[in-house]
């Protein structure tokens, strides 16, 4: 039912793991699974220069994740925006339609980080917060 | 890599006794059992003996014994059968919020069509309460429905206190003992059981066939409608070579079954110690007290079911998250979420079960292969505090 | 003494490609196709490209192709499946009074809960009128069932003409082609049929397996809940090994079909020929000039069809008389009843009918046999003027 995209991302998932100082984490999750995404951003100059993730969820959502990871690392923020689910289950030669919903999280964690370092909440310090 | 399957309450390879016994079905005897000629006899022979040998097994008598194409179809028929034949009694039906799909989808059905259905709710361990099942019961209720041996945690239903209430108010009482046939005895001269569906696959005979026990006396409306077969209760071609299979299955397991029983009760404990110790923090869903001896439902904190799942598949492990017929689905355990498990531990649950064929160097093995994948998702995944 | 099989129509024996595919899914491959591991995935591929083969052999879509255990059921759920659908519109259905007993008790069901059912009579025949189709067409008409071949006579009816009638109708149109698949040429996409009974053996398949064309867009309701199988259509641990085998017969047939249907055609001639010139008074019963390739039915003046039957048996010729579903009740054959064959003729009627695996040798080696049977139950019985 995975590709073989699916299955390598998924076995030797790319980018994972933690930074020390991000210019902006976030968390995001969907509730109807229970898969989470925490996403790490390094950002110099409008380029994301670093990506680290750490995710729960299931073979889906850890090699959509890591997809994502590498459609974006090295990137600009606007390319960044415009990475879609679509784009990243394309990117892995297509997920099953029941698996489609899962490409989203990592989507939506990279979009959810890149506008809140764009647009940082007004109270909180430091970048860091959970989103969605 | 040489595969370890560990999911045998999805399907079990077929016997090896089987795989002999089954074969001349499939070559020279190859009659229709409904023909008056030499062919048609001697396959009609054959579903005799095997009907005598499931019924053994069971403690029934074989014109008890009723072959369905599986054990969904046996199901489908015990209920939505004894619902026709009883209509005129009453349109209510007990049944548990843990039963297998085959059960609670013929129940939606009976209630998109003006008929009413109790669903029993189980507590943490996932069992159910006889007090509820008691309270349950209304003047209209003509069918009580508990599974023996529920499929993702193994646990066992309390089937002859649940047949003792039946009994007494007159109920008729079916159960489904797919996941309990060849496991556990059962036996129905003790218990006082109407209608027991069972299913071959599950046993080491082939997918495709499986039986329903009618005791006798018990009114059904046949649910295939056609050809005279099984006494008119079930139309359409016999499945001989799977009829065959499924009798010299339980020919098979009859004298064995205490002993596999222990063998596989003792392999388990390995496993689950095993695990323990490589995983201290895993949670085992389900009443282990009053369980098969061969399922081991497990939740492992920080890794989801399906991830796990396909971690283990790829070093030649084959587990189930969930009932086999819903881990295409992306929806949680409707057992789990029945037995109140929260969340985080809902969604990180895998199933290992156990067969006739499962070696304890099968069991070694698993546990020499299953920490490291483990520990890959674990260190994936988000710290525990976030 | 060996056996000449002349009762295809009862059932076939496995095709020797047949036997070679499905061996290893009772063997090494004998997962379960709802199961995500490697065993379970090699089991979904086999049963997807049977779907194909299936498809391929009668012009459809993959996805138009569900897995069921038998035509028995195909027919159950093609009808009882699609009137549920369809109740909001009507509950009138019409069919012919020479259908298999499956789709002809699958009326009586509907009729004893209250929908309407007409049968249209046939001619001498065994032709139905297609003036008298369009007779009974009603306002809350919603489906019509008429068979492809039958299987006693082996009459082929005008299906084109019917399914035209239909779609100009607006109404639903479901054949049993169980009799037709693999011996006429059966194109879905030439034919607006909406609905397709199939069934495995008797076209070199195993039993125990079948399977309904469902035309894309055409709603239906599950005739067997439970599991997500089959798109939710028919759930049920999938006969992984039928399955195998169904697609294999198809495919193997598919390249083969018009030159078998002559070679069979041509037997069936030398074989009717030989008989004539032995007995002459033999009458065959059913229009010879539409009708399947393989299927003669013949009465035997002053003989009854079960000792006919029963004295060929002894002589190792399998044959039947009607249809194998009803060889174990006493009644005459509805189907030579509502041609209005007359008393004497009814009773004593026998099918041949053959395979893909006749020989010429064979039909030599019967029309040897068949002789000296006919002629010693015809001195024992009553002078024809008596
Ligand atoms: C408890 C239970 N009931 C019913 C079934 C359905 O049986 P089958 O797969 O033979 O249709 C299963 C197996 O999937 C089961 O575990
Ligand atoms: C015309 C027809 N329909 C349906 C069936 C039933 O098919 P099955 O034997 O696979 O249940 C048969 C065969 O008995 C048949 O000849
Ligand atoms: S099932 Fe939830 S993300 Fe895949
Ligand atoms: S005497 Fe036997 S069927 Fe009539």
């Amino acid at each position: 039912m995975y590709t073989d995209k699916v299955m390598d991302h998924f076995s030797n998932p790319r980018n994972v793991g933690q930074i020390d100082n991000p210019n902006v984490v976030v968390k995001v999750g969907d509730p109807g699974c229970g898969d989470a995404v925490l996403i790490f951003l390094k950002i110099e100059n409008d380029i994301i220069v670093d990506i680290k993730y750490r995710v729960y969820g299931c073979g889906a959502a850890i090699a959509t994740t890591s997809m994502a990871s590498t459609l974006v690392k090295g990137k600009t923020l606007t390319d960044a925006l415009e990475v879609t689910d679509e784009r990243v289950a394309e990117a892995l030669g297509g997920l099953p339609e029941s698996k489609m919903h899962c490409s989203n999280l990592a989507a939506t964690a990279i979009r959810a980080a890149v506008t809140r370092y764009l647009h940082p909440p007004e109270v909180k310090a430091g970048g860091e917060g959970s989103g969605n | 890599m040489d595969c370890l399957y560990f999911d045998n309450n999805a399907t079990t390879p077929l016997l090896p006794q089987v795989r002999d016994a089954i074969w001349p079905y499939f070559a020279e005897h190859f009659g229709n059992p409904a023909s008056l000629h030499q062919p048609g006899r001697r396959a009609r022979t054959a579903i005799e003996t095997a009907r005598a040998q499931v019924a053994a097994l069971i403690g029934a008598e074989p014109e008890e014994i009723i072959f369905t194409a599986g054990g969904t179809e046996s199901d489908n028929f015990a209920l939505l059968g004894s619902l026709e034949t009883l209509r005129p009694q009453g349109r209510h039906l007990i049944t548990t919020s843990v039963e297998h799909l085959a059960v609670l989808d013929s129940c939606r059905y009976h209630e998109r069509h003006g008929g009413s259905v109790s669903y029993l709710p189980v507590d943490a361990s996932g069992q159910i309460d006889l007090a509820e099942l008691e309270a349950a019961i209304r003047p209209d209720t003509v069918l009580i429905s508990v599974m023996w041996a529920n499929n993702e945690t193994g646990v066992l239903f309390p089937i002859d206190a649940v047949a003792a209430v039946a009994r007494r108010h007159g109920i008729r009482f079916h159960s489904d003992a797919v996941q309990a046939l060849g496991k556990v005895p059962i036996d129905v001269r003790r218990t006082p059981v109407d209608l027991l569906s069972l299913s071959g696959h599950k046993i080491g005979a082939p997918k495709g066939i499986g039986a329903l026990f009618v005791r006798r006396g018990t009114a059904i409306c046949p649910y295939l409608h056609g050809g005279h077969q099984e006494g008119g209760l079930r139309a359409g071609t016999h499945h001989v070579a799977g009829i065959v299979g499924m009798g010299t299955a339980c020919d098979w397991i009859r004298p064995r079954l205490c002993q596999e029983n222990e063998r596989q009760r003792a392999l388990l404990r390995q496993l689950e110690d095993g695990i323990r110790a490589a995983v201290p923090e895993v949670v085992r869903n389900g009443d282990p007290h009053s369980c098969l001896p061969n399922t081991l439902n497990l939740s492992f904190p920080q890794i989801e079911g399906e991830g796990l799942l396909l971690g283990l598949d790829l070093v030649g492990i084959a587990a189930s998250s969930g009932s086999a017929c819903t881990s295409g689905s992306a929806g949680a355990s409707h057992v789990l979420s029945a037995m109140g498990v929260p969340g985080a531990r809902l969604h990180s649950s895998v199933r290992l079960s156990l067969g006739y064929q499962t070696s304890e160097a099968e069991v070694a093995a698993l546990l020499q292969r299953l920490p490291a994948v483990v520990g890959r998702l674990q260190s994936l995944s988000l710290p525990a505090d976030v």
